[in-house]
């Protein structure tokens, strides 16, 4: 669907490159559907956009209070961007928790808009002002506009006969015509939306729509705002867009590669957040041969995808970091048993409980041996949320082509996080043939079935399902006669099988990595994998911009790694590798290049921000850290 | 969208696995894998006789799979000519399920020992059996870690002394058959290694059951627990302390039946038959629950009295094909439209 | 080596630890962590409840200890001014049987929701149970997952529409009660979050009570399953769903007692009072096991008839008490020499 | 107590330095006894000494098959040896199978005793033997003893009644007999052990004795044997010594540091071979305060003793790799609350079930990264038998000085193996003071209590236990605002924090690294960790044997890494590090010192033979590794 602007007449329209706006309220107050709708707007609209939500673990923690804040900040531009913005031009503050949780990200001379509705005595104190900081000086750096939002909703909705309670909880809606006004956005996606979400309730549809629409009139008819903005669409890759979270591109990965392999697709999960969302969406899509199972914990997940890969399914575990060590023991029966198993695992901040609703790198080392013995197991990860959607398809694409159990690593950032994708075509997504064996194998001509016999060229073993006639054998988890199957306890074939599953792992046929270093030859190079993508490359372009050099790469495999990839490091003067852990790829890549590439950390649970990276990569450049 | 209604199974527990109407002996079920337990081991007459049995069913060998976890009886798949998997520790009913929801056509057997299902692996037990999976739980109850080499179980006595309990256990165990009933177990039966026609009695109805049947199979482990049923097999009172129940019929057993269960409150005890009244003898049905518990409790673990047969045989819809009904109204239903499932409602075109 | 006779214990639950004789109020049980559940959560019900119940036990604050696992309900520990331990999903079982076995002076409580205690934590729980480690665990029952926002969970009805179950749960549930009695718990009981007066009633009795005690508490949770205990609570019939047991009584409900609990067959059923003789009305045994199994399942869990109070009470000698008698046996009776256990049987010297 | 040589008046003795005997026979020909007991005899004699067994995984595998074949390997000197030796110099073997299985190993010219009974036409098919090889030349190149052990021992003990299958069982006392002859064996040890033994069965106990002397008779009377052999006591240090294996001196070691600490000793565990016997001996001992629960899982075993922690206790499991992997976890809990916990894993072969009866260094990797996040975990290894003792005292050292978790990794090989240990002076042993907190603390003098305020030295946080009175206070597993120790999503304080859990574990003293560099000016170090110790040992003296320079060391401390390991490394040319994996310590020691260290790696399951490692260093000093 194209959409064009439907702003109407109005006060000054400025132009703008770009715009963060920041919703912040309290969990209660819903500003993450605020924020999910202002997107899907944008998104409609045609922007290149990318969202950051952040909200408590608790579900809802005591309103007005600091740590029930829940906030939702989108990043959107007519040209593509690359993170969800390091701070906000707009903040919407609801009430004073959000206010005081929020406002130092503000820059001076940022719009700040104030539901004064919330600024009552008792919430002040609660969040600790002494006094009304709408009424001091404290806020004088700023464009703040208060709004009643909560008595102008009600208003509005005192014909409809709905409770006071009722109608004052639509003053979301109100904020959002609010804004989409400001920011000249369509409405009738909202309208729509609203009417399907309260399909049971007609009167709190209506009731809804009417608070978005008083938003929309309020910033028309009043003479607060002074100026409206507008940003013109992205001028993207031609093709057909949608707006994706990387669960939602994860779950869609996964429906995709029971098609392309053929598979019917077997989920075993235990809800786990970040990483729910991807049982949810799944449970959905039956019609596409897909079943899903919660299992009564994390080892019944896995050891439920096992079993259904040991019968000729396509077996998905998904999970966060706590649920991969429930999993280890498990993952490395498959590591074992060499079957085709896809393991996601969203991670979260750590350690143990952590910080469940935030972002983190820090399972990549667990990723890659967090189990007994040599257990080498594939590990990719996607870089946007949209990326999740290849990765899936790579991540199956391995495990079926060798017979692997593949770690994918995602994060909180790209699970919730959302941008503009261009839906890949289905018809043109590469098939994948799981190749199942149909005939006795044995080379002595016994006709015989040896179960782990190997593929000369990847090294992967048959897979043989249960059903195929002649084809009976037994696997299990203890060292296995190399090529028979059968238990071995003889030295040399353990050594052999060690090394065999080892190499089976680093011969994985991988893309070479690209390089991006637009003037050819930067002396610095930085590389990164995951999330941090977008705030690297939006880091490199502000220095770029600048007139500096500077190359990066991102890693989609962690293991094996790319061919190329020690001639790429070794072609740099210096290797920046900055990641949302303790510097984790950094040992790696130190350890099997032997480069001296650096680490830069920042383990707050957030994205990392583009003008922070842009002073790091300076500082670098400067010669600062030589 | 609301529940399907499936009702109650009425279909066995075999149905919708490939029938063959070739003539399938012991010998072709069995594996070339040397077996290897001790000698005398119980396992071995267990063994025999689900290698007897196997080939009654007339289902095909390659749609059969056992399942196994860590310990000695675990090893027990390397040794049918069957598909097979030797998992890991107590996880053995995770996998299966897995696989039976995947696989109708399949007939999936789990086997594991008294530590492997009821210590690391009991929550999965009493998942699988809540569930009502169509799995047929074999658990070789030695009352003790073979394997490991003589640890004391979750269901040896209170006071054993073993290497891990040199001043004897103080671990109440469990009654793996009260157990399972209170984890909503669909079938429970028990019998002995030794009893070839008991255990292949109980087996059969197993297979027959759709659904999850759990099955503890008393076995000896002579090097680690020797004799540890042997007042079940021998000596002047084996056949007063063994009751097997048969759904329908009075319980008696004995010499002639000399004895028989009587109903005592909300329990049972046993009382010589000729001192009762005739009708006061509990006749056994397999559909009562408070009857199967009952008997489940009505001697210590002591073996004093112990119930072999089938407790429980009930029918419930079945987790797997309740799952698979759900896929496949849909899959009936709606056409899997790949494009139309990534594009969503809202997509807008960028022309570039 | 033999196993030390313990006999049943003859001391109550608390025994053991420090008392105290200053007052103690709900408000000295307050921390100063602000309480972050939800509007309307049956939770805060329960922890009000707590906190004007735990000064009543007349121990010292400071050796009250509560451990929890992860979820909604498993917070609480956060909100009481003792020592406690907020730990892993499913685990705190085992760290409060570490903490019990070594710290016999302290009062140990676990606080756990549906998910938390039966699905992952389910194997701890029942092993908890059957050892009967001198524990007093909470199960917050709301049906639903409260934390991970809404998945259907081990109790969740079948049928029930969640974010993971759009086409509604077709997993057969447990009862949590025929499970805890299954897996040989020594107490059982259950109460409602919103009736203070039967709920501190049951915990006064597993508090007193030595052993595991498992308590079921029916909680609310308005934001995923609303609601879900209403029929119990209010409605014209909430009086004739809800059967408040008590020892050594006959078992009436109702208004002006109704309704009566009669046995039939090896179960029970309802009847009205007046339509049966007053001798057959089943009068409770906490004692009773196979009635404790019977009552537990008098209807289906959808309710019709909910047992609350206590459904099993009996003394059984404690792990814990157990354990601490052979190590202070060994400790009285030999006194350890370091120097002699390093030196072993055969040392020899070597002059240099 | 002092042993002296008991041989009698006999043919010609020969004195040798050292000698290596392999026992082999079935699962259930009691070799592992037999081996056992020559061991103790040869610690009574003086000898070092050093210990090999080798056993199937199963209990008991059918007789006569190959792979029911269990051995025990022993290696005694009159000098201070450090491996059970590569190649047996004697080799008894007590049935074909045993013969087939181990006769690759016996060096030509070698001594091969021979249990004939056992040599029928069944057995010699069962395993393959087409013929005999008593009967034809294949064994030609060896100095072979048949010996009709079964037979001997039936007639010796044909007046006692007892039965002939009772009697055939103690044939391998008859070959012990006949050894310990041939040895000059001291044998009151053995008889006083058989009574013992069979205390309750006295016909069985005087039936092995007789046994037993029947041998040493054989061996006296008939002239089959032309020479014993002397192996001199050997000249250890002053001291009073015995002989222990790896899994005795660790349970040893903790109940040792349950007195150096004051503490209760609790130890959390869950059967797993070859870790279960720490379980056992330390079951025995609970008159020194030591409770041991028998867990239902290894996740309880962890959970259990963690809760004894909290407290007050020293809270201990046991495992093997298989249980690291589900106690993950839990261990990333208890960083997390940071609480003194000791974590014991006796490595096997893996990956997953693997070798559990053979021995591997593949869990390291395991060890330092196998959690989600962030959560650093110090990681000790014993080098030696004896050496668990002190490795184990260190690390709890380290939990209760630092209130962490400590990961101690020892292996199959250590485990079982035993060697001559000085005892201890248990009055000598430095005592840990675990130094509980008593009263408020917080720095604002409020009077609170703030459980993570941390000591300025150690970073270590207060350990408050239950029962102390206005210390009341709540831990758990989501971050932790630093100081008060409440929840805190902050996301400044979440950086803080996982930085200082990681300074604590990179600030723990350890000792510096000593190098063995006996000229001073080597040029290749071999640099190794673990078991690895006494081949590593071995095969550096054998090159300097041979006139040529190798420096070696050894690293007690995996994590941290000693403060002067860096410089060490850059003092050599060449660094080799030889591991029982696919490399896992170089990985590290690349990663964070940036040196060219070199791997060499052998995964059978079986330690390395000196023989290879000579080897290995030689073609690095040669330069065919450049
Ligand atoms: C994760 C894990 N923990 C522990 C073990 C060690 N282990 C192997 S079998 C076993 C128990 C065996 O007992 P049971 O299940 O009764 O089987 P049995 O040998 O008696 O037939 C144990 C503890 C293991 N292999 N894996
Ligand atoms: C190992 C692990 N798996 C999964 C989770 C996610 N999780 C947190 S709480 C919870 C279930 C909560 O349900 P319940 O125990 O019923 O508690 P409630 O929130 O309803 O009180 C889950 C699955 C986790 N924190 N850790
Ligand atoms: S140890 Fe016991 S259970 Fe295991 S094989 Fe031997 S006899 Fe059988
Ligand atoms: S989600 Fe439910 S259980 Fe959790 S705090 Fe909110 S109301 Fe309570
Ligand atoms: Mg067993
Ligand atoms: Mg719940």
């Amino acid at each position: 669907m194209t959409t064009t602007d439907t702003a109407v007449d109005q006060p000054e329209v400025v132009q703008k490159d770009r715009v963060v706006i920041r919703f912040a309220g309290d969990s209660g107050d819903g500003m993450q559907l605020t924020g999910d709708r202002f997107t899907s707007e944008t998104a409609a609209f045609g922007n290149d956009l990318s969202t950051l939500p952040n909200f408590p673990a608790e579900i809802r923690a005591p309103a007005g209070t600091l740590p029930g804040v829940s906030s939702f900040q989108l990043h959107f531009a007519n040209y593509d961007i690359l993170t969800p913005g390091d701070r906000p031009d707009v903040l919407v503050a609801m009430n004073p928790a959000a206010l005081k949780a929020n406002i130092a990200d503000l820059p001076a001379g940022g719009v700040l808009i104030v539901n004064t509705d919330e600024f009552t005595k008792r919430n002040l104190t609660k969040v600790g002002y002494a006094a009304n900081p709408l009424e001091d000086e404290s806020l004088e750096q700023y464009q703040v506009h208060e709004v009643a939002m909560a008595t102008l909703t009600m208003g509005a909705l005192a014909e409809t006969g709905l409770s006071k309670k009722d109608a004052e909880r639509a003053k979301n809606m109100f904020a959002l015509g609010l804004l989409s006004w400001m920011y000249h956005r369509p409405s009738e996606g909202t309208e729509r939306f609203l009417r399907e979400k309260f399909a049971r309730r007609p009167d709190l549809a209506e009731a809804n729509i009417l608070a978005f629409r008083a938003g929309h009139a309020y910033g028309e008819t009043t003479e607060a705002f002074a100026v409206t903005y507008e940003v013109k669409p992205a001028p993207l890759p031609a093709g057909t867009y949608r707006q994706i979270t990387g669960n939602t591109a994860l779950a869609y990965g996964i429906v995709a590669a029971g098609q392309t392999t053929g598979l019917p697709v077997f989920l075993g999960s235990y809800p786990i957040t970040p990483a729910s969302d991807i049982l949810h969406e799944l449970s959905k899509h039956k019609s596409f041969n897909v079943t899903t199972f919660q299992a009564e914990d994390e080892i019944s997940g896995i050891g439920s995808a096992l079993g259904a890969s040991f019968g000729g399914a396509l077996g998905v575990t998904t999970t966060s970091g706590p649920g991969v060590a429930l999993k280890s023991e498990t993952i490395g029966l498959a590591v074992a048993l060499e079957l085709p198993l896809l393991i996601i695992d969203v991670q979260r901040g750590g350690p143990s409980t952590g910080l469940p609703t935030k972002t983190e790198q820090a399972d990549l080392l667990q990723a890659m041996f967090g189990r007994n013995g040599e257990a080498p197991v594939p590990v990719v990860a996607p870089q946007s949320p949209g990326d999740c959607f290849d990765a899936a398809l790579e991540a199956v694409r391995i495990a079926v082509t060798y017979r692997t159990p593949v770690l994918l690593l995602s994060d909180g950032s790209l699970a919730n996080g959302s941008e503009p994708w261009k839906v890949p075509d289905a018809t043109t997504l590469a098939p994948v043939d799981p190749n199942f064996a149909t005939e006795p194998n044995a080379p002595d001509g016994s006709g015989e079935f040896w179960p782990y016999l190997r593929d000369d060229d990847t090294l992967a073993r048959p897979w043989a399902v249960p059903g195929t006639k002649g084809l009976e054998h037994r696997i299990g988890g203890l060292e296995k006669a190399d090529g028979r199957g059968s238990i071995s306890y003889d030295p040399a074939n353990h050594d052999r099988m060690v090394r065999l599953r080892a190499a089976k792992i680093d011969g994985i046929t991988v893309p070479d990595i690209e390089v991006d270093d637009p003037s050819g030859d930067a002396d610095l190079l930085v590389i990164g994998w995951g999330s941090t993508y977008g705030p690297i490359g939006a880091g490199a372009r502000r220095v770029r911009a600048l007139g500096h050099k500077v190359a990066t790469a991102h890693l989609r495999h962690l293991n094996p790694m790319p061919a190329n990839l020690g001639e790429v490091l070794g072609r740099y003067d210096k290797v920046l590798v900055p990641e949302m852990n303790l510097g984790q790829l950094v040992m790696l890549l130190r350890a099997k290049y032997l480069v001296d590439a650096q680490s830069y950390t920042n383990v707050t649970g957030l994205p990392f921000k583009a003008e922070e990276l842009q002073d790091l990569f300076l500082s670098y450049l400067s010669g600062v850290h030589a | 969208m609301t529940a399907l209604d499936l009702g109650l199974p009425t279909i066995g527990g075999l149905d919708g696995v490939p029938t063959t109407t070739d003539k399938q002996t012991a010998k072709d079920f069995t594996s070339d894998q040397e077996v290897r337990w001790c000698p005398g081991c119980g396992d071995y007459a267990v063994l025999a006789a689900v290698r007897q049995f196997l080939p009654t069913l007339g289902i095909r060998r390659e749609n059969t799979v056992f399942v196994s976890g860590i310990g000695c009886s675990s090893r027990f798949p390397y040794y049918l000519n069957t598909y097979g998997m030797h998992s890991i520790h107590g996880r053995a009913p995770t996998i299966a399920t897995g696989l039976a929801v995947t696989r109708p056509d399949l007939s999936v057997w789990v086997v594991t020992g008294d530590g492997d299902a009821l210590s690391i692996g009991g929550n999965h037990l009493i998942h699988a059996l809540r569930r009502n999976v169509n799995l047929k739980i074999l658990l070789f109850n030695n009352r003790i870690y073979g394997l490991t080499k003589g640890q004391y179980s979750p269901t040896s006595e209170e006071g054993k002394i073993t290497k891990s309990t040199p001043f004897g256990s103080i671990d109440h165990p469990f009654n793996p058959i009260s157990l399972a009933l209170g984890a909503e177990a669909t079938f429970v039966g028990r019998a002995l290694d030794s009893d070839r026609k008991g255990l292949t009695a109980v087996l059969g109805a197993a297979a027959a059951h759709r659904g999850s049947a759990l099955v503890e199979i008393f076995q000896d482990c002579p090097i680690f627990n020797d004799g540890s049923f042997d007042v079940l097999r021998k000596g002047d009172d084996a056949d007063t302390r063994v009751i097997d129940v048969r759904h329908g019929e009075p319980i008696r057993f004995g010499t002639e039946g000399a004895y028989a269960v009587v109903r005592d409150g909300f329990g049972l005890r046993v009382a010589k038959t000729d001192e009762v009244d005739e009708a006061d003898i509990v006749v056994h049905d397999q559909a009562d629950l408070n009857l199967a518990f009952a008997l489940s409790r009505l001697s210590d673990q002591d073996l004093t009295h112990t119930v072999t047969g089938i407790f429980r045989d009930v029918a419930r819809t079945t987790y797997d094909d309740a799952t698979r009904a759900q896929v496949n109204h849909e899959r009936e239903t709606r056409t899997p439209d790949l494009q139309a499932l990534l594009n969503g409602r809202d997509t807008w075109a960028v022309v570039g």
